[in-house]
C-alpha cells in the first residue's frame, strides 16, 4: 500500500524507533500538531464514542478540503488526532475517504487495529470519515 | 476419517478398562482437538488477564482474543448480536429473563413442545409462575412433532420455543417450516440449537429466528462457554439479566446505565480462556465439511440401529435423512445402567436415562433409553466395536 | 520469595515490549500457576465427558473431578452449601434473585456501601425496580465506612451487603463487626469476598455471614468458575435461580420439582473443566502461608505508597494493617491512561479506570486512577522496577 | 484392614478377575444373595435415595443378628446388595456399626466409593448403618 507523503514520512518516522516507550513519546508529541477544539465547544455530537478517555473531533469542510478540530484528556488519544489531523487536513474529502487505517498498524503506532487495542483510534478514525461523507452529501 | 481425525484428539489414546476408548457419548458432550486444548494453555500461559478497558498489552491480547471468539460465531453464523453465556442453558434463561418478562404478560402464549431438552422448559415453567404466561405443548408422535397440532397451538402466541435437533432422538425438526408458522402468527422463535450447531452450519438470518441457543461444549470448544444469538429485532427489546461488572455504562446511588452492545448481557468477568478456546474450536470446525460427515456418520448410525433392531432392542432414534447419528435404544429386560456399564468394562461410553427429557420418556413410555451418539471422529470400526461389545452384553445376560 | 513462586507461573517467562512482565493487575485477576493449566489439559485430555447420572468411566472421572472443587471450597471454607458460579457476579445476582425475590417485599431495606464494586449494586438496583425494595447506601469517609452511618442504616433492614476487601483502595472493613451488628437487627448478610479470599483464609461458619461469594480467576485459578457459599438458613430460603439440566428431579408438563442440594442453583452443564482447574487452584493455595506473604506484600505497598507520595502523587490506599496490597494513585497532571500506557512500554502491568466503581470513584472526586495491586508471586524487585518506571514517566512527561 | 472371613472371601475371589467384564458379571452373580423384598413392600421409607436405578433396602434385628432384604432394578445394583447382605446378614449390630465400605474399593469391586462413582454402594451401605443405629437406640 502506498501512503500520501506525509503519512509516509510518519511511518518512516516511527519505523525508526526501537523501543516502545520512545514511540509513545513520539506519539505524544504529534498531540499538538491539533488544531483543538476549545473545552467550551466539547459536545455530546463531537464526542468520540467508545474511547476510555475523553476525546472530541469536529470535521469540516473548508475550501473543498477536509478540516478538523480535536482535544483529548489523554495525550496519546490527542497524539493519534494529530497524526489523524496531518493525514487529513488540507486534503480532499475523497482522498480522505480513500485512506485506511493501517498505517497505524504498519508504522507500529498501534500493535493492532481491533477496537480493544487501537486506543481509540479506530474509533476516530472512522467517525472522521464518517462526517466526511455526511458533509458531501 | 474419522481414523485419521482421532489423532488430533489427545484422549484417544487413553485406555479404559485396557480397551482403547470408543466414545459414544457426544450428545453429551464432545471431546476436544488439541489445538483448542492448547488455545487455552497457552491463553493462560502466555496472555492472561482481565479483559475490557484495558491498556497493559496483556489486557489487549486478552480482550482481542476475548472478542475474536464472538466475532468468529458472528461470521460463521451470520448474526448481528451474539451474547456469550455459560451455554445453552443460561442462553435460554437469559432469553426468558432478558426478553421474556419483559415482552409477555399474564395470558400470552409460549408454544414449546414435548421433545425439549429440560433446559427448553422449566425456564419456561419458572417464567409461567412469575408471571402467568401460558405454556403450549406441542405434542410427539412416533418420534416427530405433530404439525398439525402446532398450527392449532400456533392461535395467538406471542412466543414458540422448539428444539432444533432432539438429543435423545437426534430428530432434526422443520425449523424452516415451523419458523415460518411463526412468524406468520407474529410470534417471535427461539430455537434450542445445541445439537443443531455440531452437525449443520446454521445462517441465522436466512433461518429467521428471534433467539438461537448453542454450548461449546458440544461442538469441540471447551465446558463453561455458550452463546445466545439474537436478532435485531428482539435485542431492542431485551433489559439486562444480570448486573455487575462491565455491562453498565454508568453507575450511581441513585441508578446505572446500561451498555447498548451485547456486552449488557454479560455482567462480570467473562469467560475468557474458554473464549479463547471456544475461538479455536470454531476455526478447527471451520475446516471440517460438516455436510460429507453428516451423511457418514447417519449411514454409520443407521447400520448400528438395524442391527439392534435385528437383536431384539427397542429403537428409538429414526434416523431420517437430516436427523443427527442419535441411535436411542432399550433392551427388552436388561437395564440400561447394566448394559451401559458392561460396554464401560470393554471401553465403549454411551449415555443412560432420561438425558434431561423426562417428558419426551413419558411420551416414549420409558424410563430412560441407552444413547449412543456419533461424532466426526467416529468411524466404522467404533461402530464394529460396540456391536461387538453388545453381543457380549446379550452373551452374558440371556 | 515471590522470585522463586514465579518459576510456578509459566507466564513469567514472557516479555512485554522486550522487558520481563511485572504484573501488579492482580486485582483484576491474578496468573495460573502450571499446576492449574496442566489440571484443565489434564482433563480436557483424558477424562474430557459431561457430569451426573454418569455410568461411563470417563463420566465417573469427571463428576468425580467437578465434585472434588467443591468438597476442597466446602472443606477450606468451612461451610456446608457451595453453590458453583461463574464467578462473583453471578453469585451476587444469584443471591438477589433465589434469595432477595422470594424473601423481601416493597419498602424492605437492603443495606449496601459507597465502597461497593459494580457486581454488589446493580443486582440490587434491579431487584429494586422489580420489587421496590429501598437501598441503604453507607457512605465511605476517608476510605473508611462510616460505622456510625450503618449503625442507623440497619435499623429494620433485612439484608446487608458488604464488600470484605476494596478493590479500588484494598481496604479491609471490620466485616466481622458489621456482621455482629446486622445480625443484632435480624438481618440476612452478603460479603463479597471476591478480593478477600485471595488474601486471607476465611472461616464461613465462624464469620457468621449468609452469602458468601467470590471468583476463582483471582486467587490463581481459571476464568468462568467461582462460588456462592450459604448458611443453612439462607439455603433453606432459596428458590431456583436458572432452570433446566440437572436441576431438577422430575419435570413433567405441568411443573417440576427441584433438587435439594446445590444443584438446585447450577442449571445446565456445569463448568467442568474449570472445576478442576479451580480444585487445582485451592490445593495449591492450600499449601501457601497467606498469613505471611500478607504481610510482606503490604510492606511492599507501603513502600511503593510512599514513594509515590514522595514524588507528587496522590494515594488513596491507606494500607492499614489488615488491608489488601493495593495501591491507587493519581498524578496531579498525567492521565492515567498515558501513565499506564508509558509503563506497559516498559513491561509493567497496572490497570487505570473506576476498577467497576464509579460510586466511590465519585465520592473520592476522580474519573479513575492508576492501581497497582501485589500478589504472592510479586516481589521487592518488582517494587523498584515498577518505580523506576515511575521515574521515567515523570522524566518524560514533567 | 482386616475383614470379616465373609468378606475376605469376597475380596479374594474379586481381585483374582483380570477383566473388568468378568467382574461385573461376577458382581450381578451375587444378586441372587439378597433376601429380596418383594415389589408390594417397596415404599418411600426403604427407597434408597440419591440411587440411579430404583433401589430398596429394609433392615431389621432378628434375634439380636441383622437381616436386610433388598430389591434393585439394576441387576448390578443388586448384586451390590448381595454382597453387603453377606457382610451384615446374621452379624450382630454392632459388628455391622464397625464395617468400613472400603472393602469394596479393595476388592476392586469399585473404582472409589465417591457417591458419583460408587453405583449407590456408599449410599446403600450408609442407609444400613443407619438403620441399624435407629434399630438399637
Ligand atoms: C470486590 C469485587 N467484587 C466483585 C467483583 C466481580 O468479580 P467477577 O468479575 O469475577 O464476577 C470483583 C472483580 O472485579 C471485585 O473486585
Ligand atoms: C437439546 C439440548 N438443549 C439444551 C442442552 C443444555 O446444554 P448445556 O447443558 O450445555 O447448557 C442440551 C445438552 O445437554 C441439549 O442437548
Amino acid at each position: 500500500m502506498t501512503w500520501p507523503a506525509s503519512i509516509q514520512e510518519i511511518i518512516e518516522e516511527f519505523q525508526e524507533i526501537e523501543d516502545q516507550f520512545e514511540r509513545l513519546e513520539v506519539l505524544m508529541d504529534f498531540s499538538s500538531e491539533v488544531d483543538e477544539l476549545p473545552v467550551e465547544d466539547w459536545n455530546e455530537s463531537n464526542l468520540v464514542r467508545g474511547c476510555q478517555s475523553i476525546a472530541h473531533i469536529e470535521v469540516e469542510i473548508r475550501d473543498e478540503t477536509v478540516w478538523m478540530k480535536a482535544a483529548a484528556d489523554a495525550k496519546m488519544v490527542q497524539g493519534l488526532q494529530g497524526i489523524l489531523s496531518i493525514a487529513v487536513n488540507g486534503s480532499p474529502p475523497q482522498s480522505v475517504l480513500e485512506l485506511t487505517p493501517a498505517f497505524a498498524e504498519e508504522a507500529g503506532i498501534l500493535v493492532s487495529l481491533t477496537p480493544s487495542r487501537s486506543n481509540g483510534f479506530r474509533t476516530m478514525f472512522d467517525m472522521v470519515q464518517n462526517r466526511v461523507k455526511e458533509a458531501i452529501k | 476419517m474419522g481414523d485419521f481425525m482421532k489423532e488430533d484428539f489427545p484422549i484417544f489414546s487413553r485406555e479404559i478398562n485396557g480397551r482403547p476408548l470408543v466414545y459414544l457419548d457426544n450428545a453429551a458432550t464432545t471431546q476436544k482437538p488439541a489445538c483448542v486444548i492448547d488455545a487455552m494453555s497457552e491463553y493462560y500461559s502466555s496472555s492472561n488477564a482481565n479483559v475490557h478497558r484495558a491498556v497493559h498489552t496483556l489486557a489487549g491480547e486478552a480482550t482481542e482474543g476475548y472478542e475474536e471468539c464472538r466475532k468468529l460465531l458472528k461470521s460463521r453464523y451470520n448474526c448481528d448480536f451474539a451474547v456469550i453465556t455459560s451455554g445453552t442453558t443460561e442462553a435460554i434463561n437469559l432469553a426468558a429473563r432478558a426478553w421474556g418478562e419483559y415482552n409477555l404478560k399474564a395470558g400470552d402464549a409460549v408454544v414449546l413442545t414435548e421433545m425439549e431438552h429440560h433446559s427448553d422448559i422449566v425456564p419456561w415453567q419458572m417464567l409461567a409462575e412469575r408471571i402467568a404466561v401460558e405454556l403450549r405443548f406441542v405434542p410427539v408422535e412416533e418420534g416427530k412433532l405433530d404439525m398439525d397440532a402446532l398450527e392449532v397451538a400456533l392461535e395467538g402466541a406471542k412466543l414458540v420455543c422448539v428444539v432444533h435437533t432432539s438429543n435423545v432422538l437426534g430428530v432434526r425438526n422443520p425449523v424452516e417450516e415451523i419458523i415460518a408458522m411463526s412468524k406468520k402468527v407474529g410470534a417471535r422463535v427461539l430455537i434450542d440449537a445445541a445439537q443443531a450447531v455440531p452437525h449443520e452450519l446454521i445462517d441465522f438470518k436466512e433461518l429467521g429466528a428471534d433467539f438461537l441457543a448453542f454450548s461449546a461444549h458440544k461442538m469441540c470448544g471447551p465446558t463453561g462457554i455458550g452463546a445466545l444469538l439474537i436478532s435485531e429485532d428482539a435485542f431492542s427489546e431485551m433489559e439486562p439479566f444480570m448486573g455487575g461488572g462491565d455491562m453498565i455504562e454508568t453507575v450511581t446511588l441513585e441508578g446505572s446505565t446500561y451498555q447498548s452492545n451485547e456486552h449488557k448481557f454479560e455482567a462480570g468477568t467473562p469467560r475468557i480462556a474458554e473464549g479463547f478456546g471456544w475461538a479455536a474450536a470454531l476455526e478447527w470446525i471451520s475446516g471440517i465439511d460438516l455436510e460429507s460427515h453428516h451423511s457418514r456418520l447417519l449411514k454409520i448410525a443407521r447400520g448400528v440401529s438395524t442391527q439392534l433392531s435385528e437383536r431384539g432392542m427397542t429403537v428409538y432414534s429414526t434416523l431420517n435423512p437430516q436427523d443427527a447419528a442419535v441411535v436411542s435404544f432399550t433392551h427388552p429386560t436388561i437395564h440400561p445402567e447394566d448394559f451401559a456399564r458392561l460396554l464401560d468394562a470393554q471401553g465403549i461410553a454411551v449415555r443412560t436415562g432420561h438425558h434431561c427429557a423426562q417428558p419426551l420418556m413419558d411420551k416414549l413410555g420409558v424410563n430412560g433409553t441407552i444413547r449412543a451418539s456419533f461424532y466426526l471422529y467416529n468411524d466404522d470400526s467404533d461402530a464394529e466395536i460396540f456391536l461387538a461389545g453388545i453381543d457380549r452384553v446379550l452373551e452374558a445376560m440371556t
